[in-house]
């Protein structure tokens, strides 16, 4: 059965998006640059917006409205400019990151969007929308962000894979549960925003304390014999 | 009009309050003042709802029954005393210079954001508020730990930032699939309320909910402590500020706790099984003995205060996870008996540290005959969360165990070991810290010891005798979570 | 009657211990081929010592004047509780044989204490090896004694020997044994050769005669008698459980006097084996006596296993 | 009428702690009296009260208190105990403290009523003996509020387990019991030896808790209630009950000091103040030997062989162990605390054979094993009290703790060497004192072996008892010592020297009460065994009639055919033996006593130094047991000339084998655990984020697969 005709043209629409934001996931994974890291960051968000908004254009749903505009504004914009101006603050960003082991990272992302599809199995067969693989796609982008977040060793790259499991989820929101209740997303956005500013506090003090932005560095408060 | 406005507003009005005066010497005192009103507004809606029973606010957004509102006593009645604690302490920190002006106004600004947190966490009666009040804790929190500025405080502080936030993630995703289950029942936009579910746990999907529960465990996980999520835990306690060390330790864990036991309950309710149960002991188990044995490799006497902290939240994961009257009712108790232990060891531990300027267990010496009080403070309150009888931390731990001899024998000595192994470790640090001749350099200093009498009198008393308002409270609560009573 | 046989028994036995003494004395001297001293040769020097004015350390306590009295009652006591021509001897359920090794102890106890009390090497010497010889030949004698006890079912000496009376001439292994281990533990508890040697007061191989050192006069008599008394006990011990066929087994003055013979001549034989024993062996050092205790001790237990093995069931 | 008693002995024992508190932190009691006063009516109370607490004679009222309420406690136990065991009843209680479902639940039977009666004998001698001893605290910064307070709640945890009904209550006292006395050991904690020996002790103290909340647990499961009176209906089958008793064993066995789980008691007796060292050796030992009896016997029923087996080899171990280390010591206190361990071995030797006895079907001689049991505790509750309090003295007049340094104080001290003579004598067995009596019990129980129908019982329990007359002896050897080289001869130091008998008269008092007690005792045991048939008709369900059938001078376990022993007469013949050589030698001998120097072979100079040192007197032991012990022996030359006097040094260290053997590799066992889990903390957050993400990829892959 051809699952794509049974759905409407907005549907199929959704879908594409879906594919298009787990492919920014991968490209999180491989960039080199933080500029160009931050850059694939703010497209996701976009793509997160554009979601939102198909969303509510389907099921005529207006608070979604809102939530595509705050992801738009907030994901789109606000924090990846913040963080391209803390980047060119602190002049890295003609910096190259080494990654550890490119192919296996990419091998293993591969293997988690399967994993998350065959975990996600059961429901599937639940949902009677069309955007119920919308559920397997955001676990994918929040496993893709935490394993972005072990693969890379720059705070911003943390950062940026934190917000990226954060859209991951807002994915899952939006698409599974035709988002939430308003009040849970004002909450969770202004937890985001405030998440932000913290994180530009803290790229400063660990600046001052280890010189770098480079987490591996950060490695006092162990307890292995040395 | 109930007591719940009071109870919420109170923090809520002391943030901006204490972001003005904040700086001041007086501060302090007004960040006991409002703590106290906040206390005795819970006295008032504790009443409230010993009278008239669970009750719901603000078109069911909130929800108080005996499960929780026994926590926002005890967080509120911490949060009195760690406060009265910390009005001398950070005036002596900042008379030391270890603080500016400015981080003083932004630790009381904090002091009363993290309480607002706290008791939006467990008065909310819907998940997705409580995640974001929980993730608002966290954001609270984080800059007090790094409120010394030194390179540990702000590696601390970015670990716990960065793990607690990857968890928290991680039970957004569950509480998204509550809604998604939820929304399959068509509960509509109240799919959110806990008690909406909880009326129609049975109906839910039974693999959605297991699913979010495993999301959930993780991440609330995180910041209950759980191994092998605690990595942030004592690296945090052991770097900030010593008063937010006790309220963390006191209060955030508990509450995050208390957030599983919720998600239990429902997903108990949907799957009918044991998963959420036996993955609860599983995680509480191996926490429990791996903090243990964590304690015999301290250097630092705070966070050697931090393991046991996970070590006993791993009990009480463990005794939920147990589930049955008896469990849950030791459950409950331990976490009352822990938070008010151990926030008076931390106060003590503060005092110590501070008199010593160090907070090297191998350089503090000689407490008991430096300041006797803070020695003794410290000597008890290491024998009462050791478990030692008459303590109320004993009665719950043999409650704990006698449950699980008669459920699961084989497990006993598993604990009981733990509970050696963890006692060994505490006690041979500590003992040195507290006996022995005076240290050069270390001098008494004004401190005030009565937030530690109190607590340690409190879980003496409940040792004894558990009093028949609490003990029907906790009566309650058991009935509540495990639908039965031990009585 | 029995009353007074209580009273007469314990008079003889205690004025009978020097005889055997010096009966010893002699026939080791005739082995020897020396010149032998009269048969009342010890009663003549328990006569003197106390005559003799006794000479105390100035730093002597009151113990050390009042250790020998307690020594001498303690052997008197035991003297009176252990049947010697009469097997139902009225006072010997006093005491079962347990506490007869009590007896002994006490005795000792204070001896090694007063071997302490002055304070000079020689006395703590003997006392330390006094000790060390004790604690092990008792357990070897209280061993012997249960191989016996277990078989009589008793610990009481009077029916212990009616019991080995009541049984007849039997060959028991466990007996056997057992009065092998009893005959050396007699041996090194009354302090003779090859474990002590009573006539010499050379240091290095002193142990009962280091501790009485410092005693002389009326105090060194009544240690000495006391000694006297003590191998005369085990004597009688030894000849009555093991060999007690011609014990008085009523108050009748006939079989009172046979006993009273029997006995002697019992004791006699006994005296002369020992003579020829310590003719014949030589005095071991201090530190090869744990091995002779312990053969009296592993003899003793054969006794009391092969009474468990192969008698019980029979 | 006994339990009120008892409660009142709880009580005292309390208010005793609270008044010491008190009376060093008056502050607080003149602060709450002005604060209560005015409330209850009485106006003109602050005037009052400034006069009253002005008073020079109210602080020592105070101190004299804190003594005088614990001997009222002592006394009022003592009683109570008594006739808990004259009125044969039992008596039942509830107290409401505990757990809203589970109120504290109280019992008074024989069993507790004679152990009561252990605890008031020590508590009375204790507080008669402690305001003399305990005045030199006073001068040194040591806080008299803190131990008064914990001899106090040491006293009432101590009282509480006799007086438990339900697992959870027992445990809690227990526990007092155990904590209070490690802040008592701990109470000179300047010395680091003292603060390690507390550690080890409350360490073993958490130990053995656990154990015995474990064997709890097994009897809680099978009976679904916490209260012991369900427990003696409730039977377990044979695995559980085995595994419940072994579990107990373990646990009461660590506080009563067996080996090899005593390595706590040689430490920490010694370094408490001697009253307290007193208090743990004389009566908290005992404690736990009621809690093994209560347990197996009681409790848990149906007793098997193989665990009186089991008691009686670790029981006749630690004997002889026990003696063997006690005799090596030459620290008084410690060489003390060895023989515990010893004496405690007799004792459970009697309760081994006992239930040899039981489990085999032969009650009646069961009950002989069980007397010598109880009637050995007693004792030794009574001589070992007496030998701490005379070495507290002698401590406490000489701060000298090493014999070696001791000396001449029958001269210096003459009472209290006497007192200590007739302790010595008790606990070495020697007739007719007490000591010698159970051990005679003990024996007869021993040979009772032979009605027993398995060959290997039947041989292996003979030799037990030839192990405890070895034991014996050498607890003569050690005592010898222990009193030769301590009391006589000549001094070896400066301070033993400068003796002096103990000014207060209390310290005199509490010991000569104890010396009566061996010698009653030792004298009269028939009336003391009548009056524990009520316990043996508690734990066997039978008593032995025949022990006093003979009247009451005559001691005769089975008949008086199979064993007698008539205590009184022994008495009378010693002293008619003595008394007629006396009179008969004053008569014969004409001399007077002449006194001069002793005998130096001539060549003169005996000095203390040229005395046998207590290292040398055990020697021979040390050498013929070489392996028991690890010794350490070092001996250094000063110059290398042959022929040159140079000055020699020897040192020489007996240490416990257990150590090396069991507990250093448990210690290390622990360290390498820890090692290894602690390479889970390495500081690094991706690290940590990376175990995060797994588990969670491992619980989705579980929950979903």
């Amino acid at each position: 059965m051809n699952v794509l005709t049974n759905h409407s043209l907005y549907e199929q629409a959704i879908l594409f998006i879906a594919a298009l934001v787990v492919f920014t996931s991968f490209l999180m994974l491989a960039q080199k640059r933080l500029s160009s890291l931050v850059a694939v960051f703010a497209w996701q968000g976009l793509l997160l917006a554009a979601t939102t908004a198909l969303c509510a254009y389907t099921q005529q749903n207006p608070h979604l409205y809102t939530s595509a505009l705050i992801s738009l504004v907030l994901k789109g914009f606000l924090i990846p400019w913040m963080l391209l101006r803390l980047i060119v603050k602190f002049d890295m960003h003609r910096e190259v990151e080494s990654l550890l082991y490119p192919t296996y990272v990419m091998t293993a992302a591969a293997a988690l969007v399967l994993f998350s599809y065959y975990v996600v199995l059961p429901i599937e067969q639940l949902s009677a929308l069309a955007t119920r693989n919308a559920i397997a796609v955001s676990l994918a982008v929040v496993l893709l962000g935490m394993l972005a977040m072990v693969s890379r060793r720059q705070a911003v790259a943390h950062v940026v894979g934190f917000m990226s499991i954060e859209n991951g989820l807002f994915f899952a929101a939006v698409a599974a549960t035709q988002g939430m209740p308003m009040v849970v997303e004002i909450g969770i956005a202004f937890d985001v925003l405030v998440a932000a500013v913290v994180f530009g506090v803290f790229f400063f003090h660990i600046r001052e304390s280890i010189d770098s932005l480079d987490v591996d560095r950060l490695n006092r408060l162990s307890e292995v014999d040395r | 009009m109930t007591a719940l406005y009071p109870v919420l507003g109170i923090p809520l009005l002391g943030m901006p309050l204490l972001a003005l005066l904040g700086s001041i010497d007086k501060a302090g005192k007004v960040n006991v003042y409002l703590n106290g009103a906040g206390f005795l507004a819970s006295l008032w809606l504790a009443i409230e709802v010993f009278n008239n029973g669970p009750m719901t606010v603000a078109a069911g957004e909130f929800r108080i029954d005996a499960f929780n509102v026994y926590l926002v006593v005890l967080t509120t009645f911490v949060g009195l005393t760690t406060a009265i604690f910390s009005a001398p302490y950070m005036l002596n920190e900042t008379r030391h210079g270890r603080l500016t002006p400015n981080r003083l106004r932004l630790y009381h600004t904090m002091y009363q954001g993290f309480m607002l947190a706290m008791l939006v966490v467990l008065t909310t009666n819907n998940m997705g508020v409580l995640w974001v009040a929980m993730e608002g804790a966290t954001l609270a929190t984080v800059l007090l730990v790094s409120l010394y500025r030194t390179p540990e405080s702000v590696e601390a502080a970015w670990k716990y930032f960065i793990l607690c936030g990857v968890g928290i993630a991680q039970a957004l995703f569950g509480t998204v699939l509550l809604y998604f289950a939820a929304g399959q029942i068509g509960t509509g936009g109240l799919g959110m309320q806990w008690s909406v579910l909880f009326e129609h746990a049975a109906e839910l999907n039974p693999t959605v909910l297991s699913l979010a529960f495993v999301f959930l465990l993780v991440g609330y996980g995180t910041k209950i402590g759980l191994v092998p999520l605690h990595n942030w835990l004592p690296d945090a306690h052991s770097e900030g500020p010593t008063p937010m060390s006790a309220i963390l330790s006191g209060l955030l864990l508990n509450d995050a706790l208390y957030a599983v036991v919720r998600c239990k309950m429902l997903v108990d309710g949907s799957t009918g099984t044991h998963m959420a149960g036996y993955l609860m002991m599983g995680f509480g188990l191996l926490s429990f003995l791996v903090a243990a044995l964590f304690l015999h490799r301290q250097r630092d006497i705070k966070r050697l205060f931090s393991y046991s902290s996970i070590e006993h939240m791993g009990m009480m994961t463990f005794a939920f996870g147990l589930g049955g009257p008896l469990a849950t009712f030791a459950a409950l108790m331990h976490m009352t008996m822990h938070s008010l232990t151990k926030s008076a060891i931390f106060v003590t531990v503060g005092h110590a540290a501070q008199l010593a300027k160090t907070q090297q267990l191998e350089k503090i010496r000689g407490l008991i005959k430096t300041q006797p009080a803070i020695g003794w403070g410290l000597l008890i309150g290491t024998a009462a969360i050791a478990g030692f009888p008459p303590f109320g931390v004993f009665t719950s731990e043999f409650l704990v165990l006698t449950a699980t001899m008669q459920q699961f024998p084989w497990l006993t000595p598993l604990l009981l070991i733990g509970i050696g192994i963890a006692f060994a470790g505490l006690f041979r640090y500590i003992q040195p810290v507290v006996y022995g001749a005076v240290p050069e350099g270390q001098h008494p200093i004004s401190a005030n010891l009565w937030p530690v009498a109190v607590h340690l009198i409190l879980v003496l008393w409940m040792g004894l005798s558990i009093p028949g308002v609490l003990s029907n409270w906790f009566d309650q609560a058991t009935q509540t979570i495990a639908g039965s009573s031990p009585l | 009657m029995s009353g007074l046989i209580a009273l007469v028994e314990p008079i003889l036995f205690i004025l009978a211990a020097p005889l055997l003494a010096g009966w010893t004395k002699m026939v080791k001297c005739r082995l020897q081929n020396r010149k032998a001293p009269s048969l009342l040769q010890p009663y003549r020097e328990l006569a003197k010592l106390l005559r003799k004015q006794p000479v105390v350390a100035e730093q002597a306590s009151w113990l050390f004047e009042a250790a020998p009295y307690i020594v001498f009652a303690s052997a008197v006591l035991a003297a009176a509780v252990v049947p010697f021509f009469a097997v139902h001897l009225p006072t010997a359920s006093i005491a079962d044989v347990i506490a007869l090794a009590g007896f002994l102890a006490l005795g000792r106890f204070f001896l090694v204490l007063a071997g302490m009390d002055v304070g000079t090497a020689f006395g703590g010497m003997g006392s330390s090896r006094e000790v060390t010889i004790a604690s092990l030949s008792e357990p070897a004698m209280l061993m012997a004694i249960f191989a016996l006890a277990m078989s009589a079912n008793t610990t009481n000496l009077a029916s212990a020997i009616d019991y080995v009376l009541d049984t007849g001439v039997a060959l028991r292994p466990s007996f056997v044994f057992a009065l092998a281990g009893m005959v050396l533990v007699a041996v090194a508890e009354t302090g003779r050769v090859p474990v002590d040697n009573p006539a010499t007061h050379l240091e290095l191989t002193m142990i009962h005669e280091a501790m009485v050192l410092e005693y002389s006069g009326k105090y060194l008599a009544l240690i000495e008698w006391a000694g006297e008394i003590r191998l005369m006990l085990y004597g009688v011990l030894i000849a009555n459980i093991f060999f007690p066929w011609g014990i008085a087994e009523d108050l009748s003055l006939a079989s009172l006097g046979s006993g009273l013979a029997a006995i002697l001549l019992k004791l006699f034989g006994l005296g002369a084996l020992l003579a020829a024993a310590e003719t014949v062996f030589a005095k071991m050092r201090l530190f090869r006596v744990q091995e002779f205790l312990g053969f009296a001790y592993l003899l003793s237990l054969l006794g009391m296993l092969s009474h468990i093995i192969l008698e019980i069931g029979q | 009428m006994s339990l009120f008693l008892a409660y009142l002995s709880v009580q005292c024992a309390l208010l005793s702690g609270a008044l010491a508190l008190f009376s060093e932190h008056r502050m607080i009691l003149e602060r709450a009296a002005n604060r209560l006063a005015p409330l209850a009516g009485l106006k003109e109370w602050p005037a009052r009260s400034e006069r009253l607490f002005a008073a020079p004679v109210y602080p020592r009222l105070l101190q004299k208190g804190v003594f005088g309420l614990l001997a009222l406690s002592g006394l009022a136990a003592l009683i109570g105990g008594i006739s808990a065991l004259l009125g044969q009843g039992v008596t039942v209680d509830q107290l409401p403290f505990g757990l809203p479902w589970l109120h504290w639940h109280v019992r008074l039977d024989a069993l507790s009523g004679f152990f009561l009666l252990i605890i008031g004998l020590g508590v009375i001698a204790a507080s008669l003996y402690g305001p003399g001893y305990v005045r030199e605290y006073r001068q040194t910064e040591h806080p008299l509020w803190l131990l008064g307070l914990c001899t106090g709640l040491f006293v009432a945890g101590m009282e509480l387990v006799l007086l438990a009904d339900d697992a959870f209550f027992f445990v809690i006292a227990w526990e007092l019991m155990s904590v209070s006395s490690y802040f008592l050991v701990a109470f000179q904690h300047e010395r680091a030896a003292n603060r390690r020996a507390a550690f080890l002790y409350l360490l073993m103290a958490e130990i053995g808790a656990i154990a015995i909340i474990l064997g709890f647990g097994v009897l809680a499961g099978f009976a679904h209630s916490y209260s012991f009176d369900v427990f003696r209906y409730t039977h377990l089958t044979a695995g559980w009950g085995t595994a419940a008793f072994l579990l107990a064993l373990m646990g009461f066995g660590m506080k009563a000091g067996l080996v090899p789980l005593h390595a706590w008691l040689p430490e920490a007796h010694p370094v408490a103040p001697s009253h307290i060292s007193a208090l743990m050796s004389g009566v908290m030992l005992k404690v736990a030997i009621y809690g093994l009896m209560r347990f197996g016997f009681d409790l848990l029923g149906d007793v098997q062989w193989q665990w009186g087996v089991a008691v009686l080899i670790l029981g006749t171990a630690s004997a002889v162990l026990g003696v063997l280390y006690a005799f090596q010591q030459n620290e008084i206190k410690r060489l003390l605390a060895y023989s515990s361990i010893e004496n405690i071995g007799i004792i459970a030797m009697g309760l081994g054979l006992s239930m040899i006895f039981l489990g085999t079907g032969h009650g009646e001689l069961g009950v002989i094993g069980l007397l010598a049991a109880l009637y050995h505790s007693l004792n030794h509750s009574v001589f070992k009290n007496l030998l701490f309090l005379t070495a507290g003295s002698v401590l406490h007049q000489t701060h000298e703790h090493d014999l070696e340094h001791l000396g001449g104080l029958v001269k210096r001290m003459p009472k209290t060497a006497v007192l200590a003579l007739i302790g010595c004598l008790a606990i070495s067995a020697l007739p007719p004192f007490n000591g010698f009596v159970s051990e005679w019990l003990t024996f007869q129980a021993a040979l009772q072996s032979s009605s027993l129908e398995s060959g290997i019982l039947r041989s292996v329990i003979p030799v037990t008892a030839a192990v405890l007359a070895f034991t014996g002896a050498m607890a003569a050897a050690t005592f010898a010592k222990f009193y030769g080289i301590g009391f006589l001869g000549l001094p070896r130091g400066r301070h033993a020297a400068r003796a002096r008998e103990a000014a207060h008269p209390g310290m005199l008092a509490g010991p000569a009460l104890l010396a009566g007690l061996c010698v009653l005792l030792g004298v009269l045991p028939t009336p003391i065994i009548r009056m524990l048939e009520p316990v043996s008709q508690l734990l066997l369900g039978q008593t032995l009639p025949s022990a006093s059938g003979e009247g009451w001078i005559w001691l005769t376990p089975g008949s008086r055919t199979v064993a007698s022993y008539s205590a009184l007469l022994v008495v009378l013949g010693l002293g008619l033996a003595w008394w007629t050589a006396r009179y008969l030698i004053g008569r014969l001998a004409v001399a007077e006593v002449r006194r001069s120097r002793p005998w130096d072979c001539g060549f003169g100079g005996l000095s203390p130094r040229t005395q046998y040192t207590s290292t040398a007197f055990s020697q021979p032991i040390r050498r013929i047991f070489a392996p028991i012990w690890a010794v350490r022996e070092t001996i250094r030359t000063g110059g290398a000339e042959a022929l040159e006097n140079t000055p020699v040094h020897y040192a020489l260290e007996v240490e416990d084998r257990s150590w090396y053997g069991l507990y250093a590799p448990a210690a290390r066992g622990v360290e390498a655990l820890a090692r290894r889990v602690a390479l889970i903390q390495t500081g690094s957050v991706r690290l940590y984020i990376a175990y995060s993400f797994f588990t969670l990829l491992l619980l989705l892959g579980v929950v979903s697969g």
